[in-house]
């Protein structure tokens, strides 16, 4: 009921969900080890960011365009390429139809 | 003759003809009264899905236990006789699987814009829009006639391409539109050439009859062609996939649910013509089998790049999810890729394929299903957050968890599932797909788990930039979606988890059969032919 | 050979339809190459049913002989009026972008930056 | 659009019955001479198409609300997926031709081959005819009109 | 001077209009069509069939009734289509 096997291996969620189920539990024992020194409204709940000034709350949020900054920089190269392709222009829509349509009939026909 | 075995037995033109009469009677209804007209919408679908449902337990009852499970139905006349002269629908296990993914997402798509969709002007004509839009892929589906295809690719095309253009007062919507309408315009038209070409040669329009007759001649080598090229661009595959975006994320977030049903029944297509259509011919041919399958497989795996790199660079959420939607149709087209590019000349001179063949076909279609659920849910959750706060860029986004408690689960399901995270149903159909693939080839696999994990980064950043971070002054208002959003939205949510919890019964019961139905390709055509 | 001239006109107009799709910016003119590809389809299934000195498959006052294929006449009737229905729908949408606009070219409308 | 001169308006009015009554009688000998449903009523609609351009829009749409039109749209849709359900009904089979062969309405059949025209022949042939002309004739009239009627409008405001 | 775009469209489109101009020489010489086995039958069994005498009205409206439909519903969808994009926005 829960196993598929896939020819060459199976996949059980149960065993998985189990996993992940015992992981937790191991987790929070290890919490509880924990020295419970936090308190409130100390020094030690103020931000520290290596010396700088801490910006308004509404500041500090990354914004969507920032996230992965660092892997779409370095794949800047292929994203020239890409954005290049996506013109948003119909005809070159259908002209990618014709590229296609000739690749493989050429593929096709000649077999 | 019982009221059920009668339903039965007409339930395939019933699954058609209800959702038409409904759409026919809408604008009769809505006259009278709104709500009205919502609970009559409703109680539509709900009746179609049910009789999908009942076709389907028939079918796969039957299938599960080896009997015949193929349901005929011949319009106009009670029996059948050769030449093939009427229309026939031809009902297997695969085209009753797509049916329930299309009958199902339409039900999720009218429930949710119940109040998604309350505000807006010509609510009448966009009711009676959704229910003709669901009857074409019903229709696309259950059909066993290339003509009779080709009415409903044009009905869907149509009607979606309308509802895309919904919020008129966009430019860009039916920019998107008109985009759409020219593709699917070109699309159909070359649909039509191509069965004019085998209607030509062969004196028939029914599959079957086709099929029993094709001979892969110079013409049906052009028809095969055009046929691929034209559902695979109805289907978004890369190169053919800029369309995809622009009409994923311009529509109405409920019409988006629902094109994604019809993109796979375009797919649908696109494995009706490769297994059923020229099942013959690639059962016999070994190097054009081979040649096709590379060729999709490698179209595939460009799918998957395209989609997952593009998805990270967007800022719009609608378009982020709709590139990562476009990598999900890779993932179901490599599975296909691999079954017909699996094909070999065992020992004994036979053309056979290897057990991994069937699984690939077996993940795919399990694939198919589990892409319309998760990136379904995606898109719902996305529309929530439209109707909540008016934003759509995510640049502008941010703390949306502190005031939407719900919608921010739901996503975080619908992430897990669609980047394939164990133990999400995505995980158990994506298993299939990698292994299958990794004994074709293994750079093909690594590829697909490395875009996996990619999706995974893409809606990691999603979540981060929407859901995360400080409460924004400006969404300080914002209040949890309506009842009838978080119905849809927790509908779906939970089958994720209970295909995720359960494979094996939804892979041994509903994927199995389905794929069968497209190995055993004579099957379908003894039962047309042979079975008078 | 010289007796296939329809099928090569048929291919000629879907060419036609096609390169005006591709090449041409104005979306008018883009509509007018759609529905210039349409009627080399529905031209082709008309010119599939023909059989030579064949009269048309009616029998009232026929004055007899063999008649052409009903089914292709069929088709052709489903495919006009299907054509009809998009080019009224692509219509009302170019009506709408010019509208938004103020330009018909392709190029000009839609680019989103990616 | 503000319609024509009076002489326009007075002979497409004239001319206006006679395109009508063509328009009916292909639509009514559909299953017998060439035409049907969907020719007729293009027919009925080239002359209804004449007569907006001759008044203008405006003062159709001032006659005719489309709302009402797109009602009796649904009506000949509905009339022709109710035949096909009374297929369902009396021949048990959907898009049964149940009147053929019956002593009722047009269920007369022809002795095969013969040149003759009938009226009473073809089953529901002539009742679908008449479905999909109504629904032909309103549908693209509407069309022609919504849209000429959007344009005109953006022309005043603008 | 030709753009990059189109000397590569007309590449492409060139081995297209190849293929398909001998895809219409290769099909089968106009007026012989080689089968006609469906067509036959409706010819000789549409009187007796469906009681109409014209053979094309008997295709579209019995044996092949359920794509008239289809076609009935498109003019439906397009007429609902269109109304829907000159919609009045405002309630």
């Amino acid at each position: 009921m829960f196993t598929v096997d896939t020819g060459s291996g199976f996949w059980n969620p149960i065993i998985w969900v189990s996993a992940i189920v015992i992981a937790f539990l191991i987790m929070y024992i290890l919490r509880g080890f924990g020295k419970k020194e936090y308190k409130e409204k100390t020094g030690q709940t103020q931000v520290f960011l290596s010396g700088n000034p801490e910006y308004e709350k509404e500041q500090m949020h990354i914004k969507a365009s920032n996230i992965y900054w660092g892997f779409t920089e370095t794949l800047r190269w292929v994203y020239k390429v890409l954005q290049k392709m996506h013109t948003g222009d119909v005809s070159d829509y259908v002209l990618w139809f014709v590229i296609v349509m000739a690749v493989l009939f050429l593929v096709v026909g000649v077999i | 003759m019982n009221i059920v075995d009668a339903v039965l037995a007409h339930s395939p033109a019933l699954i058609v003809a209800v959702p038409l009469i409904g759409a026919f009677l809408t604008p009769l209804v809505s006259r009278l009264n709104d709500k009205l007209r919502n609970i009559f919408v409703i109680l539509v679908l709900g009746l179609t899905s049910s009789l999908v449902l009942l076709l389907a337990s028939d079918i796969f009852t039957k299938a599960t236990q080896g009997l015949p499970s193929i349901h005929r139905y011949v319009f106009g006349s009670q029996d059948l006789a050769l030449p093939v002269v009427r229309i026939l629908f031809e009902v297997d296990g695969m085209s009753i699987f797509m049916a329930i993914i299309s009958a199902i997402l339409a039900l999720m798509a009218v429930i949710y814009s119940w109040a998604f969709m309350k505000e807006n002007t010509g609510l009448d004509k966009y009711y009676t829009l959704i229910l003709l839009m669901t009857a074409g892929m019903l229709g696309m589906e259950l059909t066993g006639d290339m003509f009779n295809f080709f009415v409903f690719l044009e009905i869907t095309s149509i009607s979606s391409c309308a509802l895309i253009a919904f919020w008129t007062h966009k430019g860009e919507a039916v920019d998107a539109a008109f985009k759409y309408i020219v593709i699917s315009a070109i699309g159909a038209l070359f649909v039509l050439f191509a069965v004019a070409l085998l209607y030509g040669q062969y004196n028939a329009l029914n599959i079957a009859v086709l099929a029993n007759a094709i001979q892969y001649t110079f013409l049906d080598k052009i028809a095969l062609v055009l046929l691929i090229v034209a559902l695979a661009m109805k289907a978004g595959i890369v190169p053919m996939h800029m369309w995809l975006p622009d009409a994923y994320g311009r529509a109405p977030s409920s019409v988006t649910l629902i094109l994604i049903g019809a993109t796979q029944a375009s797919l649908y297509g696109v494995f009706r013509v490769c297994f059923t259509l020229y099942g013959g011919v690639f059962n016999s041919l070994v190097i054009t089998s081979n040649t096709i399958g590379w060729v999709i497989a490698t179209l595939a795996i460009i799918t998957i790049l395209m989609g997952v790199t593009m998805a990270l660079r967007q800022s719009d959420f609608k378009r982020l999810i709709a590139y990562a939607a476009v990598a999900e149709i890779g993932y179901m087209l490599l599975g296909v890729g691999t079954r017909l590019a699996s094909t070999y000349i065992n020992d004994y001179g036979q053309i056979t394929f290897p057990a991994y063949g069937a699984t690939a076909l077996t993940g795919s279609i399990f694939h198919i299903m589990n892409d319309a659920l998760d990136v379904g849910l995606l898109f719902l959750v996305a529309g929530a957050i439209y109707y909540a706060t008016k934003e759509t860029s995510l640049n502008r986004m941010g703390g949306l968890a502190r005031n939407m408690k719900y919608t921010s689960i739901f996503f975080i399901i619908g992430l897990l599932a669609v980047s394939g995270m164990p133990p999400m149903n995505g995980f158990a159909s994506k298993l299939l797909i990698y292994e299958s693939t990794y004994q074709l080839n293994p750079i093909l696999a690594i590829i697909a788990i490395l875009a996996s994990i990619m999706l995974l980064a893409v809606f990691v950043k999603v979540f981060h930039s929407a859901f995360m971070g400080p409460a924004l002054p400006k969404f300080k208002n914002v209040k949890e979606v309506s009842k009838s959003m978080l119905i849809a939205m927790g509908v779906i949510a939970a089958i994720i988890i209970v295909f995720g919890l359960f494979p094996n019964l939804v892979v041994e019961n509903i994927v199995r059969p389905a794929a069968d139905a497209l190995i055993q390709h004579s099957s379908y055509i003894t039962h047309v032919l042979g079975g008078i | 050979m010289i007796f296939n001239i329809p099928f090569i006109a048929v291919v000629a107009l879907i060419l036609i339809g096609l390169y005006a799709v591709v090449f041409k910016r104005n979306l008018i003119k883009m509509v007018i190459g759609i529905t210039l590809i349409e009627s080399g389809v529905n031209l082709f299934l008309i010119t599939l049913g023909y059989r030579e000195g064949s009269v048309a498959p009616i029998y009232t006052s026929s004055p007899g002989g063999i008649m052409s294929l009903p089914v292709p006449q069929a088709l052709t009737l489903t495919s006009i009026v299907i054509g009809v229905a998009v080019l009224a729908l692509m219509l009302s949408l170019v009506v709408h972008i010019y509208r938004h606009y103020g330009t018909l070219d392709a190029r000009k409308i839609g680019r989103v930056e990616e | 659009m503000n319609g024509m001169s009076k002489i326009v308006k007075t002979i497409s009015s004239i001319i206006f019955p006679f395109i009508l009554i063509y328009g009916l009688y292909v639509i009514a000998h559909g299953h017998l001479t060439p035409g049907g449903g969907f020719q007729g009523g293009a027919v009925v609609t080239s002359g209804l198409a004449m007569i907006l351009v001759a008044y203008g829009s405006v003062w159709t749409m001032g006659k005719i609300k489309e709302k009402n039109l797109s009602l009796f749209e649904s009506l000949g849709a509905i009339c022709f997926i109710l035949l096909a359900f009374l297929g369902l009904g009396f021949g048990a089979v959907f898009f049964n031709n149940f009147l053929v062969g019956s002593d009722f309405l047009f269920g007369t059949i022809p002795a095969t081959g013969s040149g003759l025209a009938d009226i009473n022949t073809g089953g529901v042939l002539p009742l679908m005819n008449f479905a999909v002309g109504l629904k032909v004739i309103v549908g693209l009239f509407v069309i022609v009109l919504v849209m000429a009627y959007a344009s005109s409008i953006k022309e005043g405001k603008q | 001077m030709m753009s990059k775009r189109n000397i590569a469209a007309i590449v492409f489109f060139t081995i297209v209009a190849v293929f398909l101009v001998f895809s219409a020489l290769k099909i089968h010489s106009f007026g012989v069509p080689d089968h006609a086995e469906m067509d036959d039958e409706i010819i000789a069994n549409a009187q007796q069939e469906t009681g109409a005498n014209n053979a094309v009205t008997s295709v579209v409206f019995d044996y092949r009734g359920f794509d008239t439909l289809g076609e009935a519903t498109i003019l439906f969808t397009a007429v609902a289509g269109v109304i829907l994009v000159f919609r009045r926005l405002k309630k």
